[in-house]
Parts: structure tokens; C-alpha cells; sequence
């Protein structure tokens, strides 16, 4: 096993799928020079300008166009910067791409994964800060991955490149450079949840980056005595129903932390989904960020943010009552 | 073939297919307005078939065709068959879409025709990169990208075209320019001389024809794609026409200037002109009529044989949304 | 009081406004003919062309302009034809508009109504037929209304049009039609909702169009004797959860119904919000579209509807339980 | 005033800008790079400083500004505080935005500066309809628009400047070109001849301008102004300079031909060059040097300043949000 950081692991998933399918390539800004982040380093030495290709400032135009390649028997990775430039291609994405395999009868494919870096990440304010997404996740046709670790970008950016839909894949900005070990022959199955930590006295459910500040919660909390259940779901459409319900049944409590906002976010669907299914001890919670923009200061741009500590907090007062 | 000279058989051709898409738009909309047969808009291209056969003509059938809300002329010009379109336009099983897309979405990738499209201008980047996955491949096939007058003024309209230069994709683009943007004249929301100023601006090479020509659409495909196909770059055709009818079958377009139709109509009818034509190389009336009878009861006779088709079955609503996560589970 | 169809009552706010308040205009494609369903017939003639504006096809330049003639002093109202064709000014909407105020540190204002005629109508097919409101409540700085009556069509117009906030405001194209005595001095706060039926059994929760049907499965529930208490929430952003709470307080029991998709609708957020207050006789239920596209074919369109009889059937349902 | 000849005043107020300008910015790099202060991007304009301080002195101080990521050269020639833009790059209380935008979403309505852009080309169609407001007004006002070369290939280029042209708008936009968008050359994403003849192509009148000579840029847009206050509509000025530094302030840029910048920095940087036109003029050298200490010294102890401000209370996070609807009832 490898280690990797996660933006290694997915771009090895990336060049292993260039290497065994010459029908894969990308598309987007800046790719010759890795992107912003050093996403795509290397891969167009390796595999040219052509499979790799360095795009005008178009996010339409680069998601309309991977649309028609893909129509016609290609697979594109799109690189979307950030995940809120995105919104510069919305029709293409929601209108288009979505409904293209309905609307016409189930004629057309649109094998893309549309890799959208998404998050708080030092102090880059409102236009460079948000989580949509539970957005994606509204809209059939697509499907929403967010992995949280090294093994799960790789694993899952192989699953979302091999899968015939398109895929809308949100990478953390804040752990690009997070290690772990890669087994590059482990399979992640998309709406597979994974748990992170046993326990029966709670269940915490996430996603993204904020599942790692559930499993260190869920270690402050062993200290306290509580045993929380830490689930991170890593995709969002289809998502683990199965595993959440199972878990809330054995502890009877349910909290759902994300980074995105609350008021319209998933963790609404992943509670409202549970109190359908399963009677609880206590009332289930979510924690999310308040319905305000990232602002720029750094002390400002922390009160948006969930943390492990609020966590803890929350679930030892379900645990009182 | 020069570009001016007329080639008999192709001229019927030409005559053969606007005559086949005016028929068929002409009983679709007399489903739609007295038999309440098309329950949704339907967007007729009547005045304007010379572009589609003059473009389709030059194609192949595995050339690939964008095209936009008022496709149905560019999709039975492609080869498209009129009975699974008739079926899509009623909503029936065993149209081209399955009765889920419509008018608006027809579609039929046996042709290589992507899909007409509700969103205007939505097309222009799809054929843009439509034909980047084919130089991708190392095909030889083109891309032939069609949208109206209106869709010049969004975004995508530069964004498609900017790609298909820098990439140097084969693709042609076509303005099919009727001059209206559904009820607003296109000229009164247009900045500078209009399309072709644009897309030369943008770098490619522009053709401007009179859209009502059959045969000078024709012409300037064949060259056009010859160009395209031998690896020469992505080019633009502004094909100037007219639309006839309303915005939709059901749009009676009092907003037009008094007696602008008509006079289109009168003098200036692509099929009209394309007999004329036929009729000056010595084509006899009686063949003629026989061409505008034969698209009349082809598609007479299909529209009755879609209004027969039932509708598709019920769960074909949870069919063909994705492979990952089912479609219904969530529901109620 | 006058009667007035739903198309009639908000231009009837749309022109009071206008007569009172030379900054308000009107921008969008077509408004000369009156637009699509005939919001704007006359307008044109009282207030001239510059301030009923005929505008290219240009979504992204409707609401970027919109929005920059907004920061200077003017209340622009944006017609986007249908809710579905906004989404080719996303960007526009949701990074500058929503954004602009807090980004600026309270700087600037976007006194504008965004209209967004929304819904199923008549196969329309999937790029026509959208419900997209729950997108709006997860973007801070957005106000969401969706009127279902002619009298809330004209109250809540003028009240959207009086906010100096951004008010995306959406007209379900069903019911343009629809008839009803209007007030004209009635006023509707935003964030208030409507009690259309009392009751003790159940909490029956909606908004735009399908509130109607609410209201007729509240009837139909009175005469198999169990009473509804149907809510109309008028606004999802500010949302009266007060109201709700009160009621499902009173009922112990609460089903919510809309017409967009189930999976990531606001209903999820109305569920997850009362679960987390009120304990509750039996467990919540959401009544929305199954995650799949609206097809062209009338039978098919049917098969995304949410009907009177669903919510009859899950009510009758929970009340047995 | 020839379109020639200078004026020694302005001249001066040029260089003082300029140098101003430049200051600005070598005291914002230090203070993100070595003292960690700045934890945002910032993209600077050194090497850009003539645009901004040859239009700005055309305008009035409630003249409307839109501006880009790279906006901080534009924003003080405008006339803003610059303690307040420090306070603002380095998030603190008393920032020109409460330190809720930073570099990126500088802004200052006072002197008509209504914001910087995070999002490429975004404020294209906002200036057209900053200009559209002011003409509903009766304004007398005009706006500028600013943006870079890679703006040219996004939609809102063609849908703001077609905007500005069907309402016949008081707007001047400006392409800023510093050739490079990021770490691409623009030229090898950009079809066609360029920003100018898009422009042309929409229906604008087009200035071309050395965008590192002051003067010139001054001239023109003294002109253009005037033109656009008098009713003449809407213009464009594509304005050819280059990005000296790297993208961002962390960016080395290595990705640009060798020697290319150097030959930049030495030959064509604007602020030497407008001391050489000064000395030619007559100024002598302790004049000139003068006015680069001051400037030095004035960003020295702004940014001191700054630095020395406390961060904003916390629970301004929450405010400034919306009127409707409270920003926090729904938090945890
Ligand atoms: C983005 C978008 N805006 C508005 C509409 C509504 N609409 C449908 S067709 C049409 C007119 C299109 O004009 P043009 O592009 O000239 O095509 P034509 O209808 O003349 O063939 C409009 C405004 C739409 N479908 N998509
Ligand atoms: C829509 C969008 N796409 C991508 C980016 C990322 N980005 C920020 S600045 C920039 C380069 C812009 O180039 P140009 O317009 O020439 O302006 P310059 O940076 O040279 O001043 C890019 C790609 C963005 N901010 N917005
Ligand atoms: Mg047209
Ligand atoms: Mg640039």
C-alpha cells in the first residue's frame, strides 16, 4: 500500500484511467500547469495536450463541450477550479447534461466525472467558500461524491470514471494535502457509506472533510465515556440509507454535521429520511453553518464553520436528556 | 458541381425533402391546434426547409446534427424516421424519444442527430465539443451545430464558437436566421451588423446565403463540409429566411408588421422558389404536384398511424434517469 | 374587493408599483407582448419602453444588468420566462446578487424580484418543467416566495418589490387562471404563513400550487372525519416554523407536500426542523416528486404529480397508526 | 488639451498615482508573503499601474467602477482610503468592506467604486447595467468596466457588451490586457484577432491604447469619456500592457517564456517610462525621486497601520446578510 495525499490519489486514479482508456482525457483551466492546486501535475507530459487539454476562462463552454464529446463515445474529466465557478454552468450541467439520457429516451450517455474543489479554505471569502452540495443531489440524473480521505478519492475518482453517468465530484480544498495509505486494489462502491467508528450510543453522520472532524469527535467523545457511531456517507446520491438506518436503530440517536449551510442542506434529507424510519431516544440534530456568507477575516470566516468541539457538545447533550 | 450550377436529380431532392418537412409540420400542427393530439408547444420551421435540406443533403448519415426547438425540418432532413417522430410529438410509445422529450427534444442518434434542444443557444457548445470528441477519436465524421438568430446574443453562442477555433474543431455552425427571437424582431436586440460579424470577429470562416435558396444552400454546404471533413476548421453559415408561422403553432404573431408575411410568403416561399426552379429546368407541373402529393398523404397517413400508437407505459418515468441510485426510492 | 385571475393579481402589483415609484421597472424577454403567459399585457403601453424593457435572449445579461441597475438606485423586476432558463444566469443570481451585500460589508442593496414562473404545465418536458425552490432557501441572502392564490400573487408581489432585499419569486404556471377576490389593502408579511383549514388531526404543510391541493384533501380528509389543519407556507424563505411547530404541536402529526423532487426539497428541511422540536405522535412523512425527469408523454408526467389523493391516503395512513 | 501633447500637471499626477499605485501593492506582497499577514490571494497589477491611473483621472468621483480580482491599482486611482483597502486586504475592522470581501471584493461605493469580481467576467454585464440604472435616472454619470484578457472568452463579454449597445448605454469597458489569463497566454485560448475586433464586431467603437503609456491612455479615454457623457453610447478600449508578476503573489511564474518578463520590467515598465517623459519635460530627478519615496513612505505606514487594526467583532458575520429572515435562527 501507497501513501498518498489526497490530491495524489486522485490523480493516480486519474492517470491509471488514461493509461488502460484513451477515450478518458481532461479538460480545463490551467491543466498543463496542474491546475490550481497541482490536480493534473504531470499528466500532460505524459499524456499531451490532446488528453490533457488546457481550456479558455469558458466553464460553459468547457462543460457544454465535455457534454458533446461524451455524447459522441468519449469520457472527460471536466475541472471546474472551484466548485462556485461551477455556477457558470449550470445550465449545462442541470439542463443538459442531467436530463440528456431521459429526455431522449435513454439514446444518449454522459460518462463525465465533473470535479469540482469545494470548501472553506484560508480566508477566500464568499465567491470561493461554499458547499452546494446538496444542490446536485436534487437533481436526477446526477450523481454527488464527496470523499474524505486519500483511499476514498482514489478509489471512488475510479468508480465515478467508470461510471456511464455523470458524476459530480467535490474535493476538499482544505486536505489536498491529507496522507494515508492507498490500496490501489481496494473498490469503493458509490452509495456505499463507510463507518468510520463503531458504537452504540450515537450515531454521527457526515460527509467531506467535516467526516474527519466527526471521527476525531467521535475519539473526544470515547473520552467522555459516550460511544458514537461515525458514519461517513461519501456519496450523497445514491446514498447509504441502509447503514444510517441500521445505525440510528441501535443507538436511537441521530446528529448530522456538514460544512454547508443547514437551512436547504442534506443533512435536512438525511434527518428527515431517518425520523421517517426510525423512532428515537431524543430528537435527532443537525449541525451546519448558519444561513450567512463566508466572509474574508479569518475570525469571521470561523463562525461559519462546524467543528469537532461543537459536535461533542451536541451530542452529550442528547446524551443528558 | 460549381457552386452556381444546378444538378437536376439533386434539385428534386431538395424538392423532395421541404416539401416532406412542410407536410409534416403542417399536419403536426393541425394535431396540435384542431385535434388537441400535441398537448405540448410545437415550434414550426415552415418557410424556412431550405436550410435543412440544403445542409442535410451534404451530410453523412453518421455526421452529427445539433439542433434547437424548431428542429423537426433538420432532423427529417437527417434521415430521421417521420412515424417515430410523429409518435414523439404525441407523447406515443415507439417515438424517437420514447414520448419522454417531445417536439423540443426530438432526437435520433441512429442519424447522429444529438437532440433538438429546449434552451436556446444551449446547442452551440454541445456541437462544439460534439465534434472535439470526434477529432479525439480520429474520426472523420463533422459536426453541424444549428440555432436561430436569437441564440446570437448568449453567451454560449461565443463560447462554442471560441472553443471550435482554438481547438480547430470540424464543426460548422449555422444561424438559421428568421429574423424573429420568438415575438421581438432579433435586430432590435442585437448589437453591431449581426451573426456573421461575430463569428468572423471570433475567427472563423463566415458564409452568408440567402436561406430560401435551396440550391445556394446546397451549394455552399457541399463546399463548406468538403472543407470541414478535409481538416480546414471550423466554419459559420448564416443562412437568411423567414419565419411564417407564429413563434409556436399556437402563436397567431399580430406583432408582425402588416402584410411582412404575406409577402414572404407570396415571393419569397423556398418551395415555391425550388419549383420554380425545377419548373425553368423543364420539370413538368404534373411531376410536381406529384412530389407535393406524395409528402401530403405520407405524412397524412402517419400522423394517423401515431395517433393510433398508445402511450408509453407508466414506469418508462423511472427509466433512463442514471445507472447509480434508483430513480423512485426516495419518492413518496 | 376585486376578483382577479393569479396572472392579473401580480400585474396589477407589478403596476401599482410602478405608478407609485419611478425606480421600479421591468426587464426580460418579450415583455412588449406581455411575456408568455400575458404578466405583463399593457404595461408596455402605460410605462413606455424604458421601463418595460424588451431584452435579447440573454439570461446572464438580464440579471447582470439587472443587478448592476439595482446598486445604482433602481428596483428592477427580472422575468426569466421559466424558472428553468435562470439557471442560465446562476452565476449572476447566486455569487453577485445573493452575495454582493455581505461581501461589500453592507455596502450595496439588490432591491430586486426575480420572477420565476415554475412547475409542471402541460407537457412541458424536462427542461420546462422545473421546481427548483429549495436550491433558492440554501443560498444566504436570497428571500423565496411562492404564492399559490391570486391575493397572496398581488400582496406578496408588492411586498417582494418593497424589500430592498433580492426576492426570487416564484408564479407556478398552472394557475395562472386561477380566480379569487383580491384586497387590494390586504398586506402579506414575507414569513408568515397561511392557515387555509383548521384542524386537530394532522398538519398538512405545502406551498405554491400544491397547497391548493392541500386544501382539497383537507376537504376530502373532513369527510372520512379526520381534520387536517392545512398550512400554506407562502414564503420557504423566512419560513414561518413557528406556525408549524404550533400546529404539529397541537396534531401530533405532520405530512408535507410539493410538487419538486422529494429528495433535497424544502419539505426535507420543514421534516427535519419540526423533528428536531416536537415529538410527535407518529413519524413525519414528505409527499414529493420521485427523483426522476418530467417526461413529455401526459401519462408520464402524471407519474411525478403529487396529488390530493396521495396526501389523503398518507394521511388516512398516519392517522391509523 | 491635443490627444497629443501633455499637460505637466497631469503628468505628474500620472507618475504620483502611479507610483502610489505601485507602492500599494509591494506593501500588500510583503505583508502576505513575509509577514503572513494577507491569508487570502492577492493578484497584483504591478506593471499594469497606467490603466488605472490614466482612466481614473478622466473621471468623476461619482462616476460608477467595476472592477476584477485585480482591482486594487483601479480602486485607489478612483479615489478609496487606501488604510481603509489595507484594513480591507488584511480583513480587519475598518476595512472599506468590514473585512468581509478582501483583495478580491474590493470596494468602495463612496467614490462609485461598486466592487471587484471574484468570478472572471462577472462584472461585465453588471457595468452595462450599472450604466442602464444611471440613464433610467437621468444620470449624468457614465460607468467603466474593467476586465482582463481572458474575460473576452466567457459569455457575459458578448451579452454585456451587446447590452451596452441595444440601450445605447454611458459605459465604457475596458480590456485590461496583461496577456496572460493565470498561467495561460491568452492568445492560445482566444479565437480570432482579439478583444478589439470582438468589440468592433458588437457594434462599439474601439480605442486601441499601449496600455504601460499613461499619457496615452489618458488621452484616449479623456476623449472617449466625453464622447459617452455627451450620449454617444457605449465604447471599448483594449488596453495592451503586461502582468509583471505572477498570478497571484505566491505564483512564481515560471510557466512564461525566459526572459520575457525581464525584458518587460526593463523596457516597457509604465512608471519608468513616465519618469522619462517627465525628465524629457524638465522634471528633474530629486522631483522625481520625491514623489516614489512618498509614496513608499505613505503605503509603509498605511500598512503599519493596518496591521496594527483589531480583526472585526465576531458577530459581524452575521450582519449585512439580508432584511427578511434572520441569518443565524436555523444555525446549530
Ligand atoms: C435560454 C432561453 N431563453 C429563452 C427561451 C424561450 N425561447 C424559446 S424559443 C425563443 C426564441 C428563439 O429565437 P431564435 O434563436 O431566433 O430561434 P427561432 O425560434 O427563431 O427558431 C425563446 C426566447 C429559451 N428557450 N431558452
Ligand atoms: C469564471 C471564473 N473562472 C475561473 C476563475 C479563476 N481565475 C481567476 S483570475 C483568472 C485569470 C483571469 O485572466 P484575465 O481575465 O486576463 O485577468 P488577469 O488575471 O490577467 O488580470 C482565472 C482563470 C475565476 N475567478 N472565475
Ligand atoms: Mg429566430
Ligand atoms: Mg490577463
Amino acid at each position: 500500500m501507497a501513501k498518498m495525499t489526497y490530491v495524489e490519489a486522485s490523480r493516480e486514479a486519474v492517470r491509471e484511467a488514461m493509461q488502460a482508456d484513451a477515450t478518458v482525457w481532461c479538460v480545463g483551466e490551467d491543466l498543463g500547469r496542474g491546475s490550481v492546486f497541482g490536480q493534473y501535475l504531470g499528466l500532460q507530459d505524459e499524456f499531451g495536450k490532446d488528453r490533457v487539454v488546457d481550456t479558455p476562462i469558458s466553464e460553459a463552454g468547457i462543460m457544454g463541450a465535455a457534454f458533446g464529446a461524451a455524447m459522441v463515445g468519449t469520457r472527460p474529466i471536466v475541472e471546474m477550479r472551484f466548485s462556485d465557478f461551477a455556477l457558470c454552468a449550470t445550465d449545462e450541467l442541470v439542463n443538459q447534461i442531467a436530463k440528456a439520457r431521459f429526455m431522449f429516451g435513454g439514446q444518449s450517455r454522459a460518462p463525465m466525472v465533473i470535479r469540482k474543489p469545494t470548501g472553506m479554505w484560508r480566508s477566500s471569502a464568499a465567491q470561493h467558500s461554499q458547499s452546494l452540495e446538496s444542490w446536485y443531489t436534487h437533481i436526477p440524473g446526477l450523481v454527488v461524491v464527496c470523499p474524505a480521505t486519500p483511499q476514498d478519492n482514489y478509489s471512488m475518482m475510479k468508480a465515478a470514471i467508470a461510471s456511464d453517468d455523470p458524476v459530480v465530484y467535490f474535493e476538499h480544498k482544505n486536505i489536498w494535502g491529507m496522507e494515508g495509505k492507498v490500496d490501489r486494489n481496494l473498490e469503493v462502491e458509490i452509495g456505499r457509506a463507510a463507518i468510520r467508528r463503531e458504537g452504540g450510543d450515537l450515531t454521527l453522520v457526515s460527509w467531506s472533510d467535516t467526516a474527519n472532524l466527526a471521527i476525531q469527535a467521535g475519539d473526544a467523545l470515547a473520552t467522555k465515556g459516550v460511544s458514537a457511531e461515525v458514519i461517513d456517507l461519501r456519496s450523497l446520491w445514491p446514498w447509504d440509507k441502509e447503514a444510517v438506518i441500521a445505525s440510528v436503530q441501535k443507538t436511537g440517536r441521530l446528529i448530522v454535521a456538514h460544512e454547508s449551510v443547514a437551512v436547504g442542506g442534506f443533512g435536512a434529507e438525511v434527518v428527515a429520511s431517518i425520523a421517517q424510519e426510525v423512532t428515537m431516544k431524543t430528537p435527532p440534530r443537525r449541525l451546519g453553518a448558519p444561513r450567512s456568507l463566508v466572509a474574508y477575516a479569518p475570525n469571521l470566516e470561523d463562525q461559519m464553520r462546524v467543528t469537532a468541539d461543537m459536535m461533542v457538545t451536541a451530542a452529550m447533550e442528547m446524551i443528558k436528556t | 458541381m460549381t457552386s452556381t450550377g444546378h444538378n437536376r436529380a439533386r434539385s428534386i431532392t431538395l424538392l423532395v425533402m421541404m416539401e416532406r418537412i412542410r407536410a409534416f409540420e403542417e399536419h403536426a400542427c393541425l394535431a396540435a391546434e384542431r385535434d388537441k393530439l400535441v398537448l405540448g408547444a410545437i415550434h414550426p420551421s415552415i418557410g424556412q426547409e431550405a436550410s435543412a435540406a440544403g445542409i442535410m443533403q451534404a451530410l453523412r448519415r453518421d455526421d452529427i446534427l445539433l439542433s434547437t426547438h424548431r428542429g423537426h425540418g433538420h432532423t427529417l432532413a437527417k434521415g430521421a424516421d417521420p412515424l417515430a417522430m410523429y409518435r414523439e410529438l404525441l407523447g406515443r410509445e415507439g417515438g424517437c424519444c420514447g414520448g419522454k422529450g417531445g417536439s423540443m427534444h426530438i432526437a435520433d442518434f441512429n442519424v447522429g442527430m444529438l437532440g433538438a434542444n429546449g434552451v436556446v443557444g444551449a446547442n452551440i457548445t454541445i456541437g462544439a465539443g460534439a465534434a472535439h470528441g470526434l477529432k479525439l477519436l480520429g474520426s472523420d465524421r463533422i459536426a453541424v451545430d444549428i440555432f436561430g438568430d436569437g441564440a446570437v446574443n448568449r453567451g454560449p453562442f461565443l463560447e462554442g464558437l471560441n472553443w471550435a477555433v482554438v481547438f480547430d474543431l470540424p464543426v460548422l455552425f449555422v444561424c438559421e436566421d428568421n429574423q424573429y427571437s420568438a415575438t421581438t424582431q432579433t435586430k432590435s436586440v442585437t448589437g453591431g451588423p449581426g451573426p456573421a460579424a461575430r463569428a468572423e470577429a471570433m475567427g472563423l470562416r463566415v458564409t452568408v446565403v440567402d436561406g430560401n435558396n435551396a440550391e445556394e444552400v446546397a451549394n455552399a454546404v457541399d463546399e463548406i463540409t468538403a472543407r470541414i471533413r478535409s481538416g480546414e476548421g471550423p466554419e459559420f453559415l448564416h443562412s437568411i429566411t423567414y419565419r411564417q408561422t407564429g413563434h409556436t403553432s399556437f402563436d397567431l404573431a399580430g406583432y408582425r408588421p402588416e402584410g411582412e408575411a404575406d409577402r414572404h410568403k407570396a415571393e419569397d416561399d423556398p418551395i415555391a422558389r425550388q419549383r420554380g426552379l425545377l419548373a425553368a429546368m423543364g420539370a413538368n407541373q404534373g411531376e410536381l404536384d406529384a412530389i407535393h402529393a406524395n409528402a401530403q398523404e405520407e405524412m397524412a397517413g402517419l400522423i394517423k398511424q401515431a395517433a393510433a400508437t398508445s402511450f408509453p407505459p407508466d414506469d418508462t418515468a423511472f427509466s433512463d434517469v442514471q445507472d447509480l441510485g434508483s430513480p423512485i426510492r426516495e419518492a413518496f
